[in-house]
């Protein structure tokens, strides 16, 4: 046959599938994707750095800025970090408050995921519309909290930084109510669609014992079959107190990362009824005094986020400031597949495994 | 069907866009003057904006396609602008083009780092003409939370002339719909046939 | 009294000046100043994300292109031819119809061949 | 609950099978001789009561007199966790063996610790900087960096 020569072309920082700043050096011989090169930093701002030269309560809003997709959840890692640390107790009331508003951001971020994944299928902003809609009702529940949309830094080391305000439990009662029925709305009109079976079923299998392997986490590994969630194998929190099951595919190809984020939605959704069931009176914060000075010494408290095993360790020499402030990012370590479930595929399939594995810049570089 | 090696080996590529990163790095250490141009001209010559350019304001205020530049957690509050509950497409701008070849803005939204100003200042260059920027939250403005970092630029108005500042981390969609109105304004006063 | 051809003559003439225009309306704006022309080298570069292109695109890429480029072509033909029978099906009656089905099948024979030889596959 | 095991006996059990390469345990970490990272974690990662096929995270402390390369390890199988520590007391050529090799988890991880901190790991596939652009001066998270030019 002929001598053909291949093109290297960057999907480069500012390119609208690549979820922010991320930028992929692809080359290609004809279609095919013969290597791919992920290149990170574009949105590296030394958060890591800037933290040790903050207090422990100034680093909270840092940890919004992390994966601003899913804030409520940084804080919880964070602080749950700082608990542990310092050996600080927190009230039950706070525990449930910031189980309800540590699920609720998980829907919405489930719900961003399935709505950019589509947007690379094809489906041009149709589906992330209707689902940016239930995002907004949700920016609603906690802008009724905590006053912001986005960057919330709502959670306090030791408890959570406002109670609700009464009018919080109705909208909740109320967007509950609704949740299954839009969820079951997606799932209806996505599922059995020709377009989305032909471009992900089979397309960026990744075998179990790779994706162990490599490190993943969350809906991606859960996709492959690993029953590992945080929320049931390390209970933190009052995870132990709900009953919830854990949902598990069995190919990891990208339609079952996409069936992962519906089952999720709804057993978050049935956390959120349990907690607002039990959700005792009392304070919703410890006392703790403003420049904390844990003693010396180590701690690494995760949580299982939407994006996987969010995690903050952090070393303490007595002083206000962290020695160190390390955050293992879920997103970063869930693309070490990228290449491996690319490479060998056409180009339009490495958007959509892309969209799957759902990374979001500000966590990747922090 | 043999295939060739690889034209370029990855650390070549790595160190010519380092240089450029240093060189962009030393070249932009004060800020450019915002342009304002139009507004010297009302003060020394009291020019009346010709009918002709009036029309011309109106057509290109109300068609202002930004450029899909979303860098960091401000990209959300522009989507969720872009969504349909504080809809722009009112002002006829809910076009968000990838490529900066048909695009009239570039709504900078988020933090700024040395690594991505070479292709921001790319994109903005690639722009034609009539073309605008908006510094979208304080990480634009000033680098914001992230200011004394070793890898954030301080404040995009280093790189590019940046036309409307908005303030907020991130602002909400009413102060970014706010902005863009105050740029609607701008827009509207710019003559644009030249005098002969 | 301008003949039935005169009317086909003004139409022809307005929908080529017409093209024209359009064709060349940046230019002429640009001619009375109201499009701004600042050409450099940077705007002129192709645009790759924000990246500076890297090596040649004219490159040997694999024949599979013009297959599809082919097909799109016949395709487009075929779409051609019907418009005007469209706009005249209410004369043709029955013949029109049945002469544009065996039209149709015509084409969709060479269609099914291109799709067994497994040309749309991407190999 | 995922059970973290006691530094004292993974320590003792690693002493069996590599009598000089444990330096030292605490009640949650063990700390093991930079030569012997690759033998020890493929020992952990292969030993029938151990088998740590997960690597939750690498990370690297700068104590001014010696940096500390901390691993996470968990089992997903038997859902217990340890903590494995390595010092280097040489400042200006840090290097370390990579396990690349036993989790591939461990690229990107080993890259940033290289990035930010300066620590080179052998054996490592693609050792370059992972978010600073390739001429930059000096390795950020070091307590001794010069901070913004």
């Amino acid at each position: 046959m002929f001598k053909t020569e291949p093109i290297m072309i960057n999907f480069g920082p500012q390119h609208p599938s690549t979820h922010g700043v991320f930028r992929m050096r692809i080359t290609f011989d004809g279609e095919r994707i013969v290597d791919l090169e992920p290149i990170f930093g574009y949105l590296h701002r030394g958060i890591e750095k800037l933290g040790e030269s903050k207090t422990y309560a100034q680093i909270i809003p840092y940890t919004d800025r992390l994966d601003y997709l899913a804030s409520m959840t940084n804080n919880h890692a964070y602080v749950l970090a700082v608990e542990k640390l310092a050996g600080i107790e927190v009230p039950e009331r706070a525990e449930y408050l910031r189980v309800i508003m540590a699920e609720l951001m998980r829907i919405a971020s489930h719900l961003m995921t399935v709505g950019f994944m589509l947007n690379e299928m094809g489906a041009f902003f149709t589906p992330l519309l209707y689902m940016w809609r239930e995002r907004e009702k949700i920016l609603d529940l906690f802008e009724m909290v905590c006053g912001q949309r986005l960057t919330y830094n709502y959670m306090r080391i030791g408890g959570v930084s406002h109670d609700i305000p009464e009018e919080f439990m109705p909208a909740l009662r109320r967007f509950i109510d609704e949740m299954p029925g839009f969820i079951d709305e997606y799932d209806q009109l996505l599922a059995e669609n020709e377009i989305l079976l032909a471009r992900t079923k089979g397309v960026g299998i990744l075998p179990a014992e790779k994706a162990i392997n490599c490190s993943v986490s969350g809906p991606v590994l859960r996709a492959s079959g690993v029953k590992w969630d945080l929320r049931k194998a390390d209970p933190y929190s009052v995870y132990d107190r709900f009953d919830f099951e854990i949902p598990t595919c069995q190919n990891g190809d990208v339609y079952d990362r996409y069936r992962m984020r519906i089952l999720e939605m709804r057993q978050s959704v049935r956390i959120i009824e349990q907690a607002m069931a039990q959700l005792p009176g009392g304070e919703f914060r410890a006392k703790v005094p403003a420049t904390l000075r844990p003693p010396k010494g180590e701690a690494y408290g995760h949580v299982e986020g939407p994006k996987g095993e969010l995690g903050f360790y952090l070393v303490s020499d007595g002083s206000p400031n962290p020695y160190r402030f390390h955050i293992r990012a879920p997103a970063l370590l869930n693309l070490t597949v990228l290449r491996d479930l690319c490479v060998g595929r056409l180009l339009a399939d490495a958007l959509v495994i892309l969209g799957s594995i759902d990374i979001c810049m500000g966590e990747v570089d922090r | 069907m043999e295939i060739v090696e690889r034209p370029y080996s990855s650390d070549e590529l790595d160190a010519i866009e380092a240089a450029e990163i240093e060189a962009l790095r030393k070249a932009s250490r004060e800020p450019y003057p915002d342009p304002i141009e139009w507004s010297e001209e009302d003060i020394e010559r009291n020019v009346v904006i010709s009918s002709v350019d009036h029309l011309i304001d109106w057509c290109r205020r109300f068609s202002v396609w930004p450029v899909n530049c979303g860098l960091a957690c401000c990209a959300f509050e522009m989507i969720g602008l872009a969504a349909s509950r504080f809809d722009i497409s009112r002002f006829g701008m809910e076009l968000f083009r990838a490529s900066p070849r048909q695009a009239d803005l570039l709504l900078v939204a988020g933090t700024l780092t040395w690594k991505m100003a070479p292709a921001l200042k790319r994109i903005y260059d690639q722009m034609p003409e009539p073309k605008w920027v908006v510094a979208m939250g304080s990480c634009a403005i000033s680098g914001g939370p992230f200011r004394d970092s070793y890898s954030v630029v301080n404040g995009v108005n280093l790189i590019l002339p940046v036309d409307v500042y908005i303030p907020g981390c991130p602002p909400r969609p009413e102060a970014l719909m706010h902005g863009l109105i105050l740029l609607h304004q701008k827009i509207s006063k710019e003559t644009v046939l030249k005098k002969r | 009294m301008l003949g039935n051809f005169g009317y086909v003559g003004i139409f022809l003439i307005l929908s080529l000046g017409f093209a024209v225009l359009l064709i060349l309306l940046p230019y002429l704006l640009r001619l009375v100043g109201v499009v701004p022309k600042k050409p450099n080298p940077v705007k002129t570069s192709t645009y790759e994300c924000g990246m500076q292109p890297v090596g040649t695109s004219w490159i040997q890429f694999k024949v599979q292109y013009y297959f599809f480029a082919l097909l799109f072509v016949a395709f487009d033909i075929q779409v051609v031819f019907l418009y005007p029978w469209a706009v005249t099906i209410n004369q043709l009656k029955l013949f029109g119809l049945l002469e544009m089905l065996a039209f149709f099948l015509i084409l969709i024979v060479g269609f099914v061949y291109a799709w067994r030889k497994g040309v749309l596959v991407w190999k | 609950m995922t059970e973290a095991l006691s530094g004292e006996d993974v320590a003792k059990q690693i002493g069996e099978r590599f009598p000089n390469a444990v330096t030292d345990f605490d009640e949650t970490a063990v700390f093991i001789r930079g030569e012997d990272v690759l033998d020890v974690a493929r020992f952990l990662k292969e030993a029938p009561g151990l088998e740590f096929d997960y690597l939750t995270s690498i990370t690297a402390v700068d104590y001014s007199e010696h940096f500390e390369v901390v691993y996470h390890l968990t089992s997903i199988k038997n859902n217990h966790s340890i903590v494995l520590k390595v010092r280097c007391y040489d400042r200006d050529n840090p290097r370390l063996p990579s396990v690349v090799s036993l989790w591939q988890g461990a690229d990107f991880q080993e890259r940033e610790v290289y990035d930010l901190m300066g620590i080179a790991f052998d054996g490592h596939p693609n050792l370059k900087r992972i978010f600073l652009w390739h001429g930059f001066a000096g390795h950020p998270l070091r307590k001794d960096f010069q901070g913004n030019v």
